[in-house]
């Protein structure tokens, strides 16, 4: 490791550890709407047309049942595909190939086929696109045995999830967050692979667990430091791996401050939040000060103007007071 | 500064660490460990506030010389600029 | 386009293996329905009696390292391509000796060492499928053919116009072979295709469509013979084969939608003594081959419910296996 | 009666298409079956005669039942089967159910009697309940101030100090309150400890030669600020040493030792209005000596300055108390419940020792451990102590 850091937006650092992929391994191919030509609908694929070719990298016509189905076979017959669904809104129309395909061919012939597949697809609200276009649904996939599925919310995460992903045997799903794709910070010049099974530990504190992922991270580090301000220290916990959870993370973290609020972009019933509030309560009721609390969207369509949009999402305020609320016992 | 500016400082750092210490009924030749409940920590982060406040050095092999307020503010006064020693 | 002359048996020999490879299927499938009266088969069982012509045909026609994806009603497809009947009637049974160890089922069946990527329970699911495979095997330059087996009843799904036209704009190698046996569960085609006339379909999209007598088994194996070729190393090709099936779409649907009258008609082309006669005027077969072969394929499936009888349950502590990868490196 | 469906489990006889005596061809349709979706056509799997119709038209009976029976003809077109060995008898497999389960449509239940009042089960958190057991305090007599009004850990701990009969020595009524409320809970768990932890004791003399030079060279080279006391040193080893002896590193709860998967030392702190107060350092294995240094002096300032969060009185795995500072040549602590273990370092003076052969003057300390005999013994502590000083003899590598 150089040590050397340089100034990237998560846009750069997909793009690079997509490049850094295709140059890696000539199996390795990304096949999604847009992709080539346009070089992606958020420019990470920028260039690669040029660089790699057309039959690495395939511009598909609106068929992602079809082209996702496509790439669970080219898995099958020895290729490393890395299909792009432009939003996880479009992968409603795959969902019978991830499901029914991806995830239960391996237990399903017994162990004889398995699908080296990596899909990425962005997701989450937040830029107005309105109800169809601001799904977060990670916790639908999260729900499904057979596939690996995780939330890069870091710069390392974005230059290192892909490289690891490709490497797996089982089909692993990225989501990345839609509004990160501006975000710009340091990162290592030579960031490589991370590992995809450990939470992540983003900030110490005594008095609260903040558990976020993906588009969510941020708005809980936020809060978190507007409520130091008012001297409550809140912990910060980055799940990265929606699936697998890792269980003892969030578990450690709630018998480190008693106290967790978990910030989930997706609608309360039945999320992922959902998921984690009950292994809390299943594995760590007696280190419960206060009872769990979670910052979900509001449960309605995400309504396309920005004033409505904003008070449905999960903003560092409410994250903010739902701890404070659990610290002061107000 | 002078030696009762210097005892002043001194003092002052001991109320931080000490705040029931009553510097009139302080007897200056007797060892302060022996008049007031000072522990190790309590020491250290006297000669830490003295050193912040009179940024006189004071090395670990000298602590021996500091056990009672007279040595210190002798100590302080020694290390002044244009001080003896 | 339809054959000249009636086509004969090459040899002796030719003529042996194509009446025995019906005759196991045949067999097996009715021994299937016996075992499902006795409750030895649970689930859905959807029989090939009928159809046998077209999967003996066309897999007469691949080699070792073809692909074939197929549909629910994959028994003979699997048979033909040489999964041995013990472990394919244990399947039925659900024992662990099941080519899929018992967890697919009869709608599921698969087996990697003949490349045989499964029956599939959702309609038209195997066509993306099957268009990966071919995907992988032209991006490495393999002149490998993937044969798709689907029902008439797929094309009405997004899948099928999909996978046509990927398979289409990218040149693949995919035999599509459609069984048009006339009903889609209990739906007559004129009831669900605007156009009935398969090959029509498949020319909007610049792919060579030919329709075959699907219970003439060497019309089958002459046309697959040339579409085979053609597909190899060329682009996809559309095989309409027109066949019946004999018995329920499933076990036991009470059959309202056709009446008893078009199944025996259809029963008088019975492509196994069809054949028979055929193959003995042209003196390809003795008089008692038929009869021993008869025999053979009886008592091959005698000892195949005997060893699914004998087969074990899976343990429960398995259940988790291979729900991922469980090989080494890959 | 063939099972003729997925969802099938009984069926009714509609009509005999054969009669007894009548001859049957494999595949033949014998008999017209109703399974309450469908009208079915049974077709005969076997060729023979007719010989016995079992249940007459009309009749329901559950799939598996005889309904006839066909005697096979004996130069029947199937082949007599080979002679096959009898296959091994298969386990039995699940049968499907014959006998139909009464269908009992489940009634609406009249929701239970309204649960006792509130009183009788104070609403407290889970950890706050743990707490008040481990302190003996009786939640019912508690006032709840957390979310929801729900009684917690700090009300508990209030709830354990009653107000000190002693006049308050001349300090802020608040703090006076808070120190009050400490020290009583202190108190209390002093007498829970003596009550139910056997205490055993063991001692030994630790070398302190190379920790001295070490320290005595690194605060050299370090401004003021930054110099390392032994106590930062003891703190490291006893974590170090923990770790090597899990049976000192935990809780004892419900009747049984709980290991911590982590080492979190608590520092009894003595307070300048008397009393004690244990904060915890926490994952002291982790950390360095520098580090530790920092903490210890943040954590005592606080401590003494009555700023410590209740959050930090709690979770550490095993104590230490250095009393050396006040003098004290040897320690005989109470263990503070529910932990297991508590270290006592004594005085660090210059005693002759005998080493080779020769007499030599070097700085030791004693050291003793106390031991809840109920999760270790005198085995264990001193094979604790004997890490412990192997550690406090290599101090760079603590």
């Amino acid at each position: 490791m150089t040590g050397e850091r340089i100034k990237q937006s998560f846009r750069e650092a997909f793009r690079q550890s997509l490049r850094e992929a295709l140059v890696r391994d000539e199996r390795v191919f990304l096949m999604g709407e847009d992709v080539g030509r346009y070089g992606g609908s958020y420019a990470v694929s920028h260039g690669f047309l040029e660089e790699f070719g057309p039959d690495r990298i395939r511009d598909t016509p609106l068929s992602e049942s079809a082209f996702v189905g496509a790439g669970i076979g080219a898995a099958l017959g020895g290729m490393r595909p890395i299909v792009e669904l432009m939003t996880v809104n479009f992968s409603l129309l795959a969902m019978d190939q991830i499901l029914n395909g991806a995830a239960t061919l391996s237990h399903m012939s017994g162990g004889q086929f398995h699908v080296p597949l990596v899909i990425r697809m962005a997701t989450g609200a937040g830029r107005q696109l309105a109800a169809q276009h601001s799904h977060s649904l990670e916790g639908w996939y999260a729900h499904i045995p057979g596939i690996k599925v995780v939330a890069p919310a870091t710069l390392e995460d974005a230059r290192g999830m892909l490289h690891t992903a490709l490497e797996d045997p089982n089909p692993v799903l990225i989501f990345e967050h839609a509004r990160l794709y501006p975000v710009e910070g340091e990162v290592a010049a030579d960031a490589g692979p991370v590992d995809l099974e450990r939470a992540a530990l983003r900030r110490a504190g005594r008095d609260v667990s903040l558990i976020a992922y993906g588009g969510t991270l941020d708005r809980a580090l936020e809060a978190a430091e507007s409520l130091a301000g008012q001297g409550i220290e809140a912990e910060v916990l980055d799940l990265r791996v929606l699936r697998p959870l890792d269980e003892a993370a969030i578990l450690a973290s709630v018998a480190r401050t008693h106290r967790v609020v978990i910030v989930d972009e997706g609608w309360k019933s039945g999320s992922l939040s959902a998921e984690i509030a009950a292994r809390i309560a299943e594995h760590a009721l007696g280190e419960l000060d206060a009872p769990i609390r979670r910052v979900c969207s509001a449960e309605v369509p995400i309504p396309y103007p920005k004033h409505l949009e904003d008070a449905a999402l999960p903003q560092a305020a409410r994250i903010a007071e739902a701890a404070r609320e659990l610290v002061r016992g107000g | 500064m002078t030696r009762d500016a210097l005892r002043r400082e001194v003092l002052e750092a001991l109320a931080e660490i000490a705040p029931e210490a009553d510097p009139a009924s302080l007897r200056g030749g007797v060892p302060l460990r022996d008049q007031l409940d000072l522990d190790s920590m309590d020491f250290l982060n006297l000669l830490i506030a003295v050193h912040q406040r009179t940024e006189v050095e004071i090395p670990e092999a000298d602590y021996g010389k500091l056990a009672s307020l007279d040595q210190i503010v002798a100590y302080l006064e020694a290390r002044q600029p244009g001080g003896r020693d | 386009m339809t054959p000249e002359a009636p086509l004969a048996p090459r040899d002796r020999e030719h003529a042996l293996r194509l009446l025995r490879a019906m005759l196991r299927i045949r067999r097996f499938e009715e021994a299937c329905a016996e075992q499902y009266s006795k409750g030895k088969i649970r689930g859905f069982l959807h029989l090939y009696v009928g159809q046998e012509a077209v999967a003996v045909g066309v897999i007469e026609c691949l080699t070792a390292d073809d692909a074939i994806v197929a549909t629910y009603r994959e028994h003979g497809h699997a048979l033909a391509r040489g999964i041995d009947s013990r472990p394919l009637m244990a399947e039925m049974f659900g024992k662990v000796e099941g080519c899929s160890r018992g967890r697919g089922g009869s709608m599921h069946v698969f087996d990697a060492a003949t490349r045989f990527y499964g029956g599939n329970a959702i309609v038209a699911a195997g066509l993306p499928l099957a268009v990966g495979l071919a995907l992988a095997d032209r991006m490495q330059n393999r002149d490998r053919v993937t044969v798709c087996f689907f029902g008439e009843g797929a094309m009405a799904e997004g899948e099928f116009h999909e996978s046509m036209n990927l398979a289409a704009l990218w040149r693949l190698p995919v035999l599509f072979a459609c069984e048009n046996n006339l009903y889609a569960m209990g739906t007559a085609l004129a009831r669900s295709e605007s156009e009935t006339n398969l090959c029509v379909k498949a020319a909007s999209y610049e792919m060579p469509a030919w329709s075959v007598d699907g219970m003439d088994v060497l019309a089958v194996e002459d046309a697959a013979r040339r579409a085979v070729t053609a597909v190899r190393g060329g682009g996809p090709l559309f095989l309409e084969l027109r066949t019946y099936r004999f018995r329920a779409h499933s076990m036991f649907d009470p059959q309202l939608y056709r009446e008893k009258s078009e199944v025996e008609a259809w029963k008088q082309r019975d492509p196994i003594p069809t054949f028979v006669a055929r193959a003995q005027a042209s003196g390809a077969l003795g008089a008692d081959d038929a009869a021993r072969i008869e025999e053979e394929a009886a008592a091959e499936m005698v000892a195949a419910v005997d060893f699914a009888e004998a087969g074990h349950f899976e343990p429960v502590a398995d259940l988790a296996r291979h729900v991922l990868f469980e090989g080494g490196a890959q | 009666m063939p099972s003729l469906g997925a969802d099938m489990d009984r069926g009714k006889i509609l009509e005999w298409r054969k009669q007894v005596g009548d001859s049957i061809a494999r595949g033949e349709i014998v008999v017209l079956v109703d399974t309450d979706k469908a009208e079915i056509e049974v077709e005969s799997f076997s060729a023979g005669v007719l010989e016995a119709i079992l249940v007459p038209v009309g009749e329901t009976v559950p799939v598996g039942t005889p309904i006839a029976r066909i005697r096979s003809a004996e130069a029947g077109a199937r082949p007599a089967p080979k002679p096959v060995t009898p296959p091994p008898p298969a386990p039995p497999a699940p049968q499907p159910a014959i006998a139909r389960p009464p269908a009992v449509t489940p009634r609406e239940l009249p929701p239970a009697p309204a649960v006792a009042s509130a009183a009788a089960r104070p609403h407290a958190t889970p950890l706050a309940r743990r707490v008040a057991a481990e302190l003996g305090v009786n939640l019912a007599s508690v006032a709840g101030t957390g979310a929801d009004g729900a009684i917690t850990r700090e009300d508990v701990e209030r709830a354990a100090a009653p107000r000190a009969a002693a006049p308050p020595p001349a300090v802020a009524p608040a703090a006076r309150d808070r120190a009050a409320a400490m020290r009583s809970a202190i108190a209390t768990a002093m007498e829970r400890a003596n009550r139910e932890i056997p205490h055993y004791y063991v001692e030994s003399r630790v070398d302190l030669a190379n920790a001295i030079a070490w320290l005595a060279a690194t605060n050299a080279a370090r401004p003021i600020a930054d110099r390392v006391l032994p106590a930062a040193l003891f703190v490291k080893a006893v974590a170090l040493a923990a770790r090597e002896v899990p049976e000192l590193n935990g809780f004892w709860r419900d009747g049984g030792f709980v290991p911590a998967s982590e080492v979190h030392v608590g520092l009894i702190v003595s307070l300048r209005q008397g009393g004690l107060l244990a904060p915890a350092l926490r994952d002291v294995c982790e950390k360095s000596v520098t580090q530790l240094m920092a903490d210890l002096r943040d954590v005592v300032a606080r401590a003494r300055a009555g700023k410590l969060r209740s959050s930090e009185v709690s979770g550490a795995t095993i104590s230490l108390t250095n009393l050396g500072d006040q003098g004290a040549q040897r320690v005989f602590g109470v263990i503070m419940p529910p932990q297991v273990a508590l270290v006592g370092f004594g005085r660090v003076t210059e005693q002759p020792v005998a080493a080779g052969g020769l007499i030599g003057v070097r700085s030791v300390v004693d050291v003793t451990l106390a031991g809840d005999h109920r999760a270790s013994d005198g085995h264990r502590a001193g094979r604790f102590l004997a890490a412990l000083a192997r550690r406090l003899a290599e101090p760079e590598s603590l």
